[in-house]
């Protein structure tokens, strides 16, 4: 282990000029978020005919607004390497779970019902 | 001795003690609402196709009121950018702008509470009735000319409680027709009130109202908005705590507060990010 | 060899498909007690001869050799031996490879109701009778529409007493609960798989012996869970065609009582 | 966003009076801050559990023992307590066995061992090993044994509900679970599912303060590879319990739900219970609860299973007075252990009907994560080699778990083969099987560490006699009360049946039912060698020999460098360490052990 006198939670945001800019930057993504809101809802009324195409939309729309704030409100752009390894577990715990438990409940022996009515 | 590291950020890592303490927190909240969530997508995939209530399991949809949704995602988007706005107005030492930006935050966060207990009101005075015949209808019910709703729990009917209050009939206000996809079906010249109609409880196979009991549609809606919003609740309070009696801390120890209020933005945003996700997938899936 | 495993106390299998799951328990097991053997010996052997009266002054470094990785690579290399050439296929077999029509399997449905077990036949028309839930009670667990449906009339539905099945013919039997999850098994058979309600699971077996078998319920459904025993027996062919025909002209509520 | 909240206050000026106050009564044992106090507490409440659940299996063993017939004594005192449907005649009814079962095993897993392995000792040890003056969230510790302990509190006052305690086994499968006391909302299952809820969030406030702590408060040297493996273990441990409870909170909050407001999470349509149709609307999936069951339920085994290991090496390291042999392999599988750990849960669900691929993906993870398991194993054996071995209480139950452990993981390989597994699923061999894990296992560390650290906690001494006879007994008993269990499983035994089987055998094989009251015995005999345990542990606390030096056992590591007890803030000057953790017998020093915070 080193032994650094130097703050390093001090590095990246302590001049005011620099604040200033990151405001800047807050209030774009404060737009596109709304933005993104929007069209994930117009997306619903306007494309009636394909429902996968909606939801693939909805879900890709989301996903850039949780980039965007993951990245940008949670700092995780400029984020110590400790907790992108952090996250990167968890995100890959939660795949499994949610994989493995919806191929568990559907890779089934050949020939297994999914009886709502009693029929063999 | 004194623990080390409360404020300061450990060189090797670079983190101080809250950062790494809320990181990993949040680590376990996105296998809580990731379980929520799978058992959501597990639930939707195996329900039976169809349009629900013909079908009494097919997946609902188009039961949320999107253009509310929309506005409380707003609401909470906003209060995502205020509470950052706040951390950065403490790096800047504003102290005074940090305080109004605050409470902008909390405010937001109660007004989307607010707004999400009134969709709860709505989907607790909504009922589904099945009749005997197959048919089903849903709409807003009245009984005794009058109408249950959810801030009165044990007003709440079924089959069951009709019987036994010898109700021959009730009325329900029926909801405009919906096509497959759950979109209010705009028929030519038709009037869009909810029209009456008188039903005999001995035609009734099936009232519920829109609660967990009647579909796991409902069941895995409630508990994931309820979940969200007891996150949003317990935020707001930390967060009003920092505005007013925490801020205290200001004034003997600026960089511990500053920490502060970036820990809990995080847990802000965090909350946020669910509800990003939550709101296409339980309004629009 | 799995003659061993009766030494163990395991009964005498049943059916034709158990010896490749007695082979695999037994060579799993060889292969545990050869690491155990080898492991206590060692530790048994280690612990004497470095205790610190024999040894008062231990080595820095201690062992130099490189034996344990090569007895942790051929740990691995015997599992996925185990694994690859026995559990998988014996798996796919046991869950990919129903019986064919050609085979002339016996159907039958198995309800699991808190206590008992219940068989399903579909009578000499060998159709299903029309089921659904709203006939389903506790005399009447497959729901079978007896006085509707023509089909149903000479449906085999066996409460409870034992069921009868002919020796030597592949048996699909769907698996399902009405209540809780219960579990079916029978020792012999080798055979186990879990009662779901709401799900309907097919295991399939060729009983090989003539006799009495035991059906035990092997998950935990309630207070009365270690009385839940059934009974099938396994009988010659002719036997079983006169019981079928029997139970099958007295119909399906035949059995019910 | 407790995390925030406490460490301010830690470091406050709340937190620093305790130098210089003699604190009241309160404020020193029940709201301490202190993490060797929070340790203690945890320490005696799961002790006192793990008694309590001992006592619950003795009448359960009774009763498999002597199908029929009334305990005696405390059989009259049950029916009194819980009323004579539940006790008829002093007999366990059904229900009853069924409820002692399940809170056994919740009391044992979640009440006990787990808290006395991760709460005890890790909190009392953990700050102490890596040199840091306390947790790195003191109030969030406090916090997390309150937790706990209201837990505990919520569980055992289930005994005393109307319908008395969860009795669907501690798995808690639904819809057995949801139907078995359909007139009563409030019943046992859901005391369970509130007290699991309580648990839970404890152990996750306790996860993070570990993790922070471990990454953020090492000393000075104390880098990653010179940590003891006891806290590589903790750090391990603590990420499961991190990421695998959360899942089963959520489960739980779905069947509270289920039982509450007659939900169907788990419910499937067309239930039929008691010959009258359920009214629930279905749709729901039993096999939902299984799969977020046991995302948590098999990372919990290596919860318990870690820190046993841990606190086993750092008692073999201590007592062989040589470094662990392969101490980077035994680090480095044991991450492997706790990621594999995560993708092999459906190897208890092989009889549920699952399709070829997906039990073929779970049986080879199954096997993938025995081989870590053996690298460990072995590591600890070959640090035996070349030793000089000293058998004191502490190192004689360590290496005993060595073989007990070996036995225990063995055996869970014929039941991760799912072909094998169809003949020994839920019989009496996955009984043997885990118990020769949990009881063997982890409890002889639990017994190893005690033993070990005791001196460093009470400043006495135990008695190494009472000690060794305890050992023995245990040993000796333990294998008596699980082997037998393999041998059962082998006959066909399900588990979980109150008549011990009789229904099964009677008539057919009369020596399974003869080892039922062969097991039960020896049970009764393991708890009497507890009490050379109980009298040496209570006697010692006053009267045990007083400790000559603050490193009685010559060891190395950072925990022995503090004064004995060590006072609040542990440490008299800060800590360095300048080696790695084991450096026992090092050539050419002056004696056979040289601590890592001796400067070079
Ligand atoms: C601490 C607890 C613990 C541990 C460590 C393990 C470890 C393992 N378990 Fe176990 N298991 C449980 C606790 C544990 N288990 C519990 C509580 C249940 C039942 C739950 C319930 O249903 O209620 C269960 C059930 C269970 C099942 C389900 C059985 C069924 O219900 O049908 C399976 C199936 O795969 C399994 C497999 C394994 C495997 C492969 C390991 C492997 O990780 C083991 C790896 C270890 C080794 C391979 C040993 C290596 C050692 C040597 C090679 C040296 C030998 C040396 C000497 C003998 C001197 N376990
Ligand atoms: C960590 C977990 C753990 C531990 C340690 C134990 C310990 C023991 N268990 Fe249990 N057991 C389970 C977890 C555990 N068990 C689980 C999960 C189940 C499944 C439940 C289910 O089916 O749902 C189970 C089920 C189970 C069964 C099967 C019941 C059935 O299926 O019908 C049996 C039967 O014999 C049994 C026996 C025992 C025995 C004899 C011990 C003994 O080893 C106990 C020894 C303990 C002592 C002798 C106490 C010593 C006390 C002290 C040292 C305290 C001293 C106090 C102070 C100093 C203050 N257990
Ligand atoms: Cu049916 Cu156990
Ligand atoms: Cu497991």
């Amino acid at each position: 282990m080193s032994e650094q006198s130097h703050n390093a939670a001090a590095s990246h945001d302590d001049h005011d000029h620099d604040i200033a800019s990151h405001i800047k930057t807050y209030l774009i993504i404060f737009g596109a978020l709304l933005l993104g809101t929007v069209i994930t809802v117009l997306m619903y009324y306007v494309d009636f005919s394909s429902m996968a195409v909606t939801v693939g939309v909805a879900l890709f729309i989301a996903s850039i607004k949780a980039f965007l704030v993951a990245a940008y409100f949670m700092h995780l752009m400029s984020e110590k390497k400790l907790v992108y390894s952090l996250l990167v577990i968890s995100a890959i715990f939660f795949t499994g779970l949610m994989g493995l438990t919806l191929w568990g409940t559907h890779d089934t022996p050949k020939n297994t019902l999914m009886k709502t009515v009693y029929v063999p | 001795m004194e623990i080390p590291y409360t404020y300061k950020a450990r060189p090797d890592t670079g983190l101080y003690n809250a950062k790494v303490g809320i990181w990993l927190f949040l680590a376990s909240e996105i296998m809580l609402f990731g379980a929520l969530f799978s058992a959501y997508i597990l639930l939707r995939v195996s329900a039976p196709d169809g349009f629900w209530p013909d079908v009494a399991l097919a997946w609902p949809r188009g039961l949320l009121n999107i253009p509310i949704g929309t506005f409380n995602t707003a609401v909470l988007i906003t209060s995502s950018v205020t509470v950052v706005l706040a951390w950065a107005a403490l790096k800047m030492n504003n102290f005074a702008r940090f305080r109004w930006l605050m409470v902008v935050t909390v405010l937001c966060a109660f007004a989307f509470l607010g707004i999400k207990s009134f969709e709860y009101n709505d989907k607790f005075s909504h009922y589904v009735v099945r009749l005997k015949d197959g048919k089903a209808v849903t709409g807003h019910l009245e009984v005794n000319g009058k109408h249950p709703g959810f801030w009165n729990f044990a007003d709440q009917w079924n089959l069951g409680r009709l019987e036994a209050e010898k109700v021959e009939h009730i009325e329900i206000a029926v909801d405009p027709a919906r096509d497959i996809h759950g979109h209010v079906k705009h028929v030519e010249g038709a009037s869009h009130d909810h029209a009456k109609q008188k039903i005999a409880t001995s035609d009734i196979a099936f009232l519920g109202s829109y609660t967990p009991a009647t579909h796991p549609f409902f069941a895995v809606y409630f508990l994931i908005t309820a979940l969200h919003g007891l996150h949003v609740l317990g935020g707001a309070l930390v967060l009003a705590y920092f505005a007013f009696p925490g801020a205290k801390m200001w004034k003997t120890n600026p960089e511990q507060f500053t920490n502060r209020i970036e820990v809990g933005g995080l847990f802000w945003h965090f909350v946020d990010l669910v509800w990003i996700f939550l709101f296409p997938v339980v309004y629009l899936l | 060899m799995t003659s061993v495993l009766q030494l163990l106390g395991m009964p005498e299998a049943a059916a034709n498909h158990a010896k490749g799951i007695d082979e695999l328990i037994l060579y799993v097991h060889l292969l545990m007690a050869a690491l155990f053997v080898g492991w206590l010996g060692y530790f048994l052997y280690v612990i004497f001869r470095f205790r610190k009266g024999a040894n008062p002054t231990a080595d820095y470094v201690g062992a130099r050799s490189h034996t344990s990785t090569y007895l942790e690579i051929g740990v691995a290399g015997v599992e996925a031996v185990l694994l690859i050439g026995l559990a998988v296929p014996l798996w796919a077999k046991a869950v990919d490879n129903p019986p064919k029509p050609e085979e002339k399997p016996v159907e039958v449905q198995v309800m699991a109701q808190q206590f008992a077990w219940a068989a399903h036949f579909p009578g000499v028309d060998n159709q299903w009778g029309k089921q659904d839930v709203k006939f389903a009670d506790r005399s009447n667990p497959f729901g079978l529409d007896i006085n509707g449906d023509p089909a149903a009339k000479d449906d085999v539905a066996v409460v409870t007493e034992a069921f009868l099945l002919p020796v030597n013919r592949p048996v699909i039997a769907l698996i399902s609960s009405m209540d809780v999850i219960h579990c079916f098994k029978v020792p012999s058979m080798r055979v186990t798989q879990d009662a779901i309600p709401g799900l309907s699971i097919p295991v399939h077996f060729t009983p090989n012996k003539i006799g009495d078998y035991t059906i035990t319920c092997a998950q935990l459904c309630g207070n009365g869970h270690s009385s839940m025993k059934g009974v099938f027996k396994v009988v010659s062919q002719e036997d079983y065609d006169k019981w079928y025909a029997e139970k099958s002209k007295a119909g399906g509520g035949g059995s019910f009582e | 966003m407790q995390a925030t909240d406490t460490h301010a206050h830690a470091h406050g000026h709340k937190g620093h009076s305790h130098d210089h106050h003699e604190p009241g009564f309160f404020s020193k044992y029940i709201f301490s801050t202190d993490h060797k106090v929070i340790g203690v507490q945890y320490g005696v409440a799961s002790l006192i559990f793990l008694f309590f659940g001992f006592l619950l299996v003795l009448a359960m063993r009774f009763q498999l023992a002597n199908p029929g017939k009334p305990i005696p004594v405390v059989g009259a005192l049950l029916e009194k307590l819980l009323g004579s449907d539940m006790a008829p005649g002093g007999n366990l009814s059904g229900d009853l066995y069924n409820s002692f079962g399940a809170m056994h095993g919740t009391i044992m897993v979640f009440l006990a061992i787990v808290p006395i392995l991760f709460g005890a000792f890790g909190n009392y040890v953990t700050p102490l090993q890596i040199g840091a003056p306390d947790m790195a969230f003191p109030r969030l510790n406090m916090a997390s044994f309150h937790v706990y302990f209201i837990g505990g509190v919520v569980m055992f006052a289930s005994f005393f509900t109307p319908g008395g305690t969860a009795r669907s086994g501690w798995t808690s499968y639904s819809p057995l679970a949801s139907v078995t006391d359909l007139a009563n909302h409030f019943d046992g299952q859901t005391y369970w599912l509130i007290g699991m809820v309580f648990l839970i969030t404890s152990s996750l406030l306790g996860s993070v303060n570990f993790i922070a702590t471990i990454i953020q408060l090492r000393c000075r040297g104390m880098s990653w590879m010179r940590m003891p493996f006891f806290v590589w273990a903790q750090f391990v441990t603590a990420f499961l319990l991190l990421l695998a409870f959360p899942p089963l909170e959520a489960a739980g909050l779905m069947q509270l739900m289920d039982n509450l407001f007659g939900s169907s999470f788990f419910l499937p349509q067309g239930l039929v219970v008691n010959g009258t149709a359920l009214a629930v609307s279905g749709g729901g999936s039993p096999l939902l609860w299984q799969h977020l069951f046991w995302f948590l339920g098999h990372p919990e085994v290596y919860v318990l299973i870690l820190p046993a290991i841990g606190i086993v090496s750092e008692v073999i390291a201590n007592n062989t007075r040589k470094p662990l042999w392969g101490y980077k392999s035994m680090v480095y599988s044991a991450m492997s252990v706790g990621f594999l750990s995560f993708i092999v849960w459906a190897h208890h669900m092989y009889l549920t009907g699952m399709g070829t691929k997906v039990a073929t993906f779970f049986q080879t993870t199954t096997m993938m994560i025995s081989i870590p398991s053996v690298i460990i194993l072995t590591a600890l054996f070959i640090s035996l080699w070349g030793g000089s071995i000293r058998f004191n209480a502490a190192s004689l139950f360590a290496l005993s778990f060595l073989p007990m452990f070996g036995i225990g993981g063995l055996t869970g390989l014929p039941l991760g083969f799912n072909a094998s597994d169809i003949y020994l699923h839920d019989s009496y061999y996955v009984i043997g099987h885990f118990h020769y894990v949990v009881a063997p296992g982890t409890m002889f560390a639990v017994f190893a560490g005690i033993y070990y650290w005791f001196p460093k906690i009470t400043g006495r001494m135990m008695n190494e006699t009472l000690g060794k006879l305890h050992w023995a007994g245990s040993l000796f008993f333990m294998n008596c009360v699980f082997a037998p269990m393999f041998i059962q499983g082998f006959k066909g035994m399900s588990r979980r049946m109150y008549d011990g089987g009789t229904t099964y055998f009677e008539g057919v094989d009369p020596t399974a039912l003869s080892l039922n009251k062969m097991i039960t015995m020896c049970a009764v005999g393991l708890g009497v060698a507890q009490l050379p345990f109980i009298i040496n542990f209570f006697s010692s606390i006053f009267v045990g020999k007083k400790v000559s030096s603050d490193n009685p056992w010559d060891a190395t590591t950072l925990e022995w460098a503090t004064p004995t007890p060590p006072p609040h803030g542990n440490f008299a000057s800060e800590p360095v360490a300048y080696r790695g953790p084991y450096e026992y017998s090092v050539p050419g020093a002056k004696s056979d052990f040289t601590p890592q915070s001796e400067k070079p």
